[in-house]
């Protein structure tokens, strides 16, 4: 019997230290009308060596495309010793660390990724984790709403900068609290957040203005204004940022004059393969003053009673699991893990090594950019600065690229006509460190292919790997 | 801590280039002035410095860990290495359909087995966890109301037993929380429900078996009594492990559930999370499952989106849920087929319940003697407390200095002194015969020497924690040397 | 600086207590003249990421093909948790127990290796390894020789139903101590070893006879016989084993009236990927009267100062460390992670998991041969029981069969045909459990194309993967 | 142990198909009559029990480990990671060329590497460890002198400082080893040397530095003795570390060495093994390297064996060697590249070079206080020995006390109550400096309370354990509760 250790002695004398005849007797609670029978819709168990063939045929099937999308999970490098030392049974398969003094293995580690990610960020204090980018960017709107006193209106300004499936995120989760996200739109020749409709808000009752950086186009905000503005307005600022970019950027701490207050985002670039989509892990930072209305786990450095240094979960009466109906937040079980292999990467990794990833993923995409321009009728759509990641214009629908450019096993990018229809075949690219020289020079020459082939003949749509 | 073994200018990595990539193109304002303080030691040190970290936590792979309401069970080896395969690892979220069958293939057969093992119509799983679950299934229940144009239900009702994430979730959907009684012997107070049920109902959150590790024998006509009253009624499968295969929450009459497949379908815990928290429901509420589901056209796999779901209640997570965790759920189904399944329910029934009974054999007390145990239990050590001024605090303390983890102590909260004990179908019954050794002897130390108990544990990396001085003196990060 | 953590603080601070003022004074008891330059032959060094890439296409480009090779080499399961374990950093980064106190992680795992392996082969001890199969037979040589003392003549009887690899490895090996492998032919009908040649050397000086069980051909040897025989005539019997055989077969210990003397064989099939033939390990078990003249580190059980059990390094005194030129052996380092991995995987497999992995190894390689026998002119050349290799003799020359099924993805065997030119177009095919019943169809179909194929064109060279 | 946890009929893992395949065509003689008495457990139990052990051990991922002639460094873990990639791992030892042209780039590349690094004429991969190059490299110079027909000599040269396996593998290869004593300045005594030299010299084994940590001045005026008496030099290849990138043993007059990829390229030590010791050789050895090699044709790789290399000495292996480890050693080498090779003599020199000093400082004594150190050093503990009657082996337990593991103790035999310590270029001078406290500290426990130090360790899973009694009573494999 697969991981059930019991014999038939072992079932037998258990059963009668119970007192009853059969296991079957220890349902016996349960109404009969209720019970099932066998549920020959579920396959029959199959040994490991058959799970393993089938999943391997079907881990195969999905190929290995050369990725060029992004859009809010990157393909990076992840040094071996991160998830061999991740999955090392100790981390794999513990669980909250209720009882500190034997979990003071994962107490300390997340001790050192809050560390770590208050350094990055610049903000003074980070929980331990939420489920991903886009969720955590709901907690920080919740948050904002709880944080900022003087604001009523539950309204939060949130830039059509920012990725669209995390406003959607945003909205199903915060708006049976009656909670209402306000667009705001872009500057069609820079990418960044339209100034002028801001201010058509100045002075009105919103508790927090959210700040992509970079933004979903790549393109880098103008910060520390956009900072300076919310909390003359007197809005919270809720920065959500990629930690990557942040070993390069000014930190969400130092933006304006006082810095964001709430800094969240997606952890995923931080040692979490791309895994289609998950697990990954949401930050969330925030100023000290804010802690106790910050939802999730905190881990505090305290003392034992010798005296000795020694880590605890703590303000857990912000927690579901003592504050109920009243806390800050329903989470529970956290992305831990991820935050077990993010603090090693940053420590393998180290700041230099993150900056160095970093301006190499801007100078990749720089260079695609320049591959892909140097095509007929494809051009930059945007004018300045990005991080990793650029909107492209195309001389054929966006869509029929995408599919063309994937028949060709290379993933071309992503396609923004859907959110955002005036960009009609715009596409979002984006080059990680991993995407070289080579990789550049595949995808431009397969586009050049696809362009060209456009008039002739409908793509083909079965991939050729 | 890593900041020690951190140096200026050490980089003993090889993980990138020696020279940096040119930034000049950004504006200067945009940049950062000083490098982030982040460690910078060398690969073996930070190896080294996590392999002994990990060795001071206490986890399955290496302690009886009978933490209840949790499922601390046998995570399998291959559930992990077949979801760390290249092609799955290295798929991005965006893929298009073309690329992206295989893994469909086991989305699309993982909730077709989900489906049938709860009796529900209809599953998603894109929850990230058992809270993010009921945060859906409450969003779906107000869905369904908002839907009818029933707009003047705002309450959830949930058993003082329940979940904290129970009213918690319900706060989180704009519902009042409001609590009902437990019996004296373990089941709700059916007069105290009756009364609370109201045109203000919008629904119930069960746990069954619930938090008190009994099965609720009347659900049928909890059921039938929230149903007349035009609320739903929701199941928080935490406890899941304890019936699998054997009653079906869809048969109770449940509306809507959530699973938790970090215990029930033993996704790691990963020292807290990731789990994954799919929902179910039945027919009625099928249109408002988030999204993205997968469907199977009859030659393809497909994504479904807002687009052909229009009355989700919309997405939860960016992409889709936490797919690691729901391929290495979906292994371990099929290690286990529908036999398997049911064996869990029977083998996690039949260790608690010996348990048990091996515990009230050396003097100890169960919160409900006179039922069944479902796959956990609840013993109080109230007397031990009065009597010997040793509470349950210590005795799970003094358990980790005999290399158990202590159970789920304090919680439910209305048992006095409770600990909530669940040692699940994978451990052998000569480890349960040690964990009854282990508290028998602690039970005569408290007895003897109660000091030694009080002031445990002795012999893990630190001593007791000052929790209130973490609490009060706030130190949430390092700051550098001081 | 990969690996090497000095800064440059670091550096100038140490060259000042050694009171030198560079690191290249350090070198200067070293000859000038022999200083190297810099060596511009080997690469610049490379990032992970880089090395990875690199070696991700090389490992891509060797495809995966189907086996059913064999031949000293089985590609079987491995329960996934045995490298997960095997792996973690305190199995993988230790070194040989020379402290046993800080070692006993590994020493008691050494010494429930030796628990297995002696409950397997009924032998009464076991070492704690040998490089691999074949030079685990050159010791059992050495060792039967040294142990022999009736025997004077340094001849030992080698069969040819042995691996002709290993023969050639013992050879090389011991010919320089000028013992003598004499060779034994087989009988042309049953694939055994031929005992009316063996009945020639009755009475003859010789130290041992080496019994393989099975055989290379995959043929059972009929074990008893042979033991007796080699007792009644003053050898010793050095049995050849595969270890996933015994898990099914009678035991080497239990061979003839009192079993055979050594034990030896490869231990690749227990837990040991085919990984391009190495690392792998061999083993030695003896009976006990025999231990002082084995090679190789053995690990006891003892008590510590309170009387506690504990595991040590024993009978050192017949090691190369304490006995320099008359120790048993040269062996020092030895292939300790693979038996890691092996009682790793034993202690998840179970004795009955090992028997039924190896009943369906058996099972589908009868499967596998009736299926390539049902084509036209191909037959099993040896009649009587095999454990899970076959000799089957093809319509065309071996090589020309191989090549061709090569470039359809399939290794279909090995080659008898240079080291048994008698059985020219013969090959050795094997099936482990890991080869279903597709599998062998897609075998059989593609020798069926390969076999109609022959007369008409020359096969095609290049794989088709 | 782990037959405690076996039980007849247990059968928790889901490895294998429940139901066994016949067996009934293989007669009942030649079958098991009892099943083998191995460990039936679930595989939980599998994993808790070797997570559990694992933690018993010492390494290099948890502690600094100096273990003097061994180069315990940091093992990268990407040569783990990339070494096991699938098309790797399946690959079969015998698949044809067609199917093995990535392996083989491997290990042509790495051939280049060695030959390059170590300034010999052509390489062989094959020797599973030192003692088999060892073996390999003595059985090329008999071969060498037997195709010349000088089959007289019968002798090789071993100093009295060398390793173990010298000495047995010269025996191993038919010859006769000869001891030549160590210089009081730690270089072989020259006078000695010439009286032992003659026509019945085969060769003579050295390693340089040697292992009494000191470089080998005179080695070109050595390497013109032998040759001239017509014998040939071999060298030991384990101390490569200390010279990698700086000196090449092809310069210093060797013909022919073998290498420890398991320490100069950082493979892991796996608890013993494996290891990996490919030759190199001279010109006029080349015909006789062991097969098989790789060789590249202009377009293709192919392997050279018995066929292309009738003079070989054969094959020491099946297969092809450890190709797994070589795999790793290639990755590590392609990781450092020429800069990083020359940096790990430079920067293990420092280490021990700067070790060695501060050890001298807190009262400590060298063996070669007038040398510099290469990669390791020696002390001799004689005075401690002699004054507080506290020894080596005393030292090196009451260091386990305080988390690091001993040096090598008691070799090379001629220095009395000896320590070999080899820091490694991978330990930071922090780490190297918290060596030096806790020696300074036992020290002071040795004159102060020298029963503390004689009866270490006191922190160990067992104390210190009775080895006579272990060869005595042999008990050397498990035969169920007694
Ligand atoms: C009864 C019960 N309900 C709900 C939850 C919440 O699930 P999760 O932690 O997966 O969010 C838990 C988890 O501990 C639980 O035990
Ligand atoms: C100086 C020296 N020579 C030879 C060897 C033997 O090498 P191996 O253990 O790889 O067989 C060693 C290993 O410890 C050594 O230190």
């Amino acid at each position: 019997m697969p991981f059930i250790p019991h014999t038939e002695d072992d079932i037998q004398e258990m059963l009668a230290v119970i007192g009853v005849d059969s296991i079957d007797t220890l349902f016996d609670e349960i109404p009969d009308e209720l019970r099932c029978d066998e549920l020959k819709a579920i396959p029959a168990g199959m040994p490991e060596m058959e799970v393993s063939r089938l999943m391997q045929a079907r881990a195969r099937e999905d190929g290995q495309p050369l990725c060029f999308l992004g859009a809010g999970a990157y393909d990076h490098h992840i040094p071996a010793a991160v998830w061999q030392l991740t999955t090392r049974g100790e981390f794999y398969t513990a669980y909250t660390p209720y009882q500190a003094e034997a979990s003071q293995g994962t107490l300390q580690l997340l001790y050192e990724y809050q560390s770590m990610m208050t350094a990055l960020t610049g903000m003074d204090v980070s929980n331990a984790s939420l489920y991903d980018g886009a969720s955590a960017l709901a907690e920080a709107v919740l948050m904002a709403v709880r944080a900022n006193r003087k604001s009523k209106s539950g309204r939060i300004l949130m830039p059509r900068t920012l990725h669209p499936l995390y406003r959607r995120v945003a909205h199903s989760i915060v708006r049976n609290q009656g909670i209402e996200l306000v667009e705001v739109g872009y500057d069609g020749k820079t990418g960044k957040i339209d100034t002028s409709a801001l201010e058509q808000y100045a002075g009105e009752d919103f508790a927090a203005l959210v700040i992509p950086q970079p933004n979903f186009f790549g393109v880098l905000e103008n910060v520390d204004e956009l900072t300076e503005w919310a909390h003359a307005n007197g809005m919270l600022a809720i920065a959500i940022v990629n930690p990557l970019a942040m070993s390069i950027l000014k930190p969400a701490g130092e933006w304006g004059e006082d810095g964001a207050d709430i800094c969240c985002g997606e952890g995923q670039p931080m040692g979490a393969p791309l895994a289609s989509g998950g697990p990954y892990f949401g930050f969330l930072c925030c100023r000290e003053k804010l802690v106790r209305q910050m939802p999730g786990r905190i881990i505090g450095k305290t003392v034992d009673l010798d005296g000795k240094p020694g880590y605890a979960l703590t303000l857990q009466a912000r927690e579901q699991h003592i504050r109920r109906s009243k806390a800050t937040s329903n989470i529970c079980t956290n992305q831990g893990l991820m935050v077990t292999a993010a603090t090693i990467h940053m420590a393998i990794m180290g700041g230099e090594g993150l900056q160095h990833m970093a301006a190499a993923c801007h100078g990749n995409t720089e260079k695609l950019s320049q591959a892909l321009c140097s095509l007929p009728q494809v051009e930059s759509v945007f004018e300045g600065p990005v991080f990793h990641e650029r909107v492209l214009k195309l001389p054929l629908s966006a869509k029929d690229a995408l599919k063309a450019l994937a028949a060709h096993n290379v993933l071309g990018g992503f396609d923004l006509s859907d959110d955002y229809p005036e960009l009609d075949s715009a596409i979002l690219v984006c080059a990680t460190e991993l995407r070289g020289e080579e990789d550049i020079e595949q995808y431009r020459s397969k586009l050049e292919r696809v362009i060209a082939a456009q008039v002739q003949t409908p793509c083909q749509l079965k991939p050729d790997w | 801590m890593i900041y020690e073994h951190s140096r200026t200018g050490r980089r003993a990595t090889a993980q990138t280039n020696p020279e940096m990539a040119e930034l000049s193109d950004i504006p200067d304002a945009l940049l950062r002035k000083r490098p982030a303080g982040l460690p910078e030691v060398s690969e073996m040190q930070a190896v080294r410095h996590y392999t002994r970290l990990s060795q001071k936590n206490f986890s399955i792979d290496t302690h009886f860990y009978p933490l209840g309401s949790c499922t601390m069970k046998y995570n399998p080896r291959a559930c992990n290495s077949l979801a760390s395969l290249p092609g799955f690892l290295s798929r991005h979220p965006l893929a298009p359909d073309t690329h992206s069958q295989g893994f469909m293939a086991c989305m699309y057969d993982l909730q077709e087995t989900l489906k049938h093992v709860t009796g529900m119509h209809d599953v998603s799983l894109s929850p990230a966890a058992g809270a993010q679950g009921e945060f859906a299934g409450v969003a779906m229940i107000r869905a369904y109301h908002e839907a009818r144009g029933d707009t003047a239900r705002s309450e959830i009702l949930v058993p003082d037993a329940a979940h904290g994430t129970n009213p918690a979730s319900a706060v989180m959907c704009g519902y009042k929380a409001r609590e009902i009684p437990t019996g004296r012997d373990g089941d709700i107070d059916l007069d105290a429900l009756k009364q609370a049920l109201g045109p203000q109902t919008a629904g119930i959150m069960l746990t069954n078996p619930s938090t008190v590790g009994v099965f609720e024998r009347r659900i049928k006509e909890i059921a039938g009594l929230v149903h007349e009253a035009g609320g739903l009624l929701y199941y928080d499968g935490a406890n899941l492990n304890a019936i699998l295969g054997k009653v079906r929450p869809g048969d109770m009459g449940f509306d809507v559930i959530h699973m938790n497949l970090h215990k029930t379908f033993s996704t790691p815990h990963g020292g807290g999370g990731p789990g994954a928290g799919p929902v179910g429901v039945s027919q009625r509420l099928a249109p408002y499952l988030p999204v993205p589901m997968v469907d199977y056209d009859g030659t393809d796999y497909v994504w479904l989106t807002e687009k052909e779901r229009p009355e989700s209640i919309g997405r939860l997570s960016a992409f889709a849920g936490n797919a690691g965790v729901l391929l290495r759920a979906y292994v371990y189904a099929r290690l286990l087929g529908r036999e398997g399944m049911r064996r869990v329910a029977e083998f996690s029934s039949l260790n608690a319940n010996y348990l048990l009974k091996r515990l009230m054999e050396v003097g100890f007390d169960a919160a409900y003697p006179e039922r069944r145990a479902s796959h956990e239990f609840i013993l109080t050590l109230k007397k031990q407390a009065k009597e010997l001024g040793v509470n349950t605090m210590d005795f799970a303390k003094r358990m980790l200095d005999y290399g158990v983890h202590a159970p789920t102590t304090y919680f439910p909260l209305l048992v006095p002194e409770c600990l909530l004990v669940e040692p699940t179908e994978t451990e052998a019954k000569e480890d349960l015969d040690s964990f009854v050794e282990i508290m028998r002897t602690i039970k005569q130390e408290a007895e003897t020497q109660p000091d030694l108990v009080k002031q445990a544990p002795h012999t893990m990396p630190v001593r007791r924690l000052d929790d209130v001085r973490a609490a009060r003196e706030l130190d949430l990060a390092w700051k550098g040397d001081s």
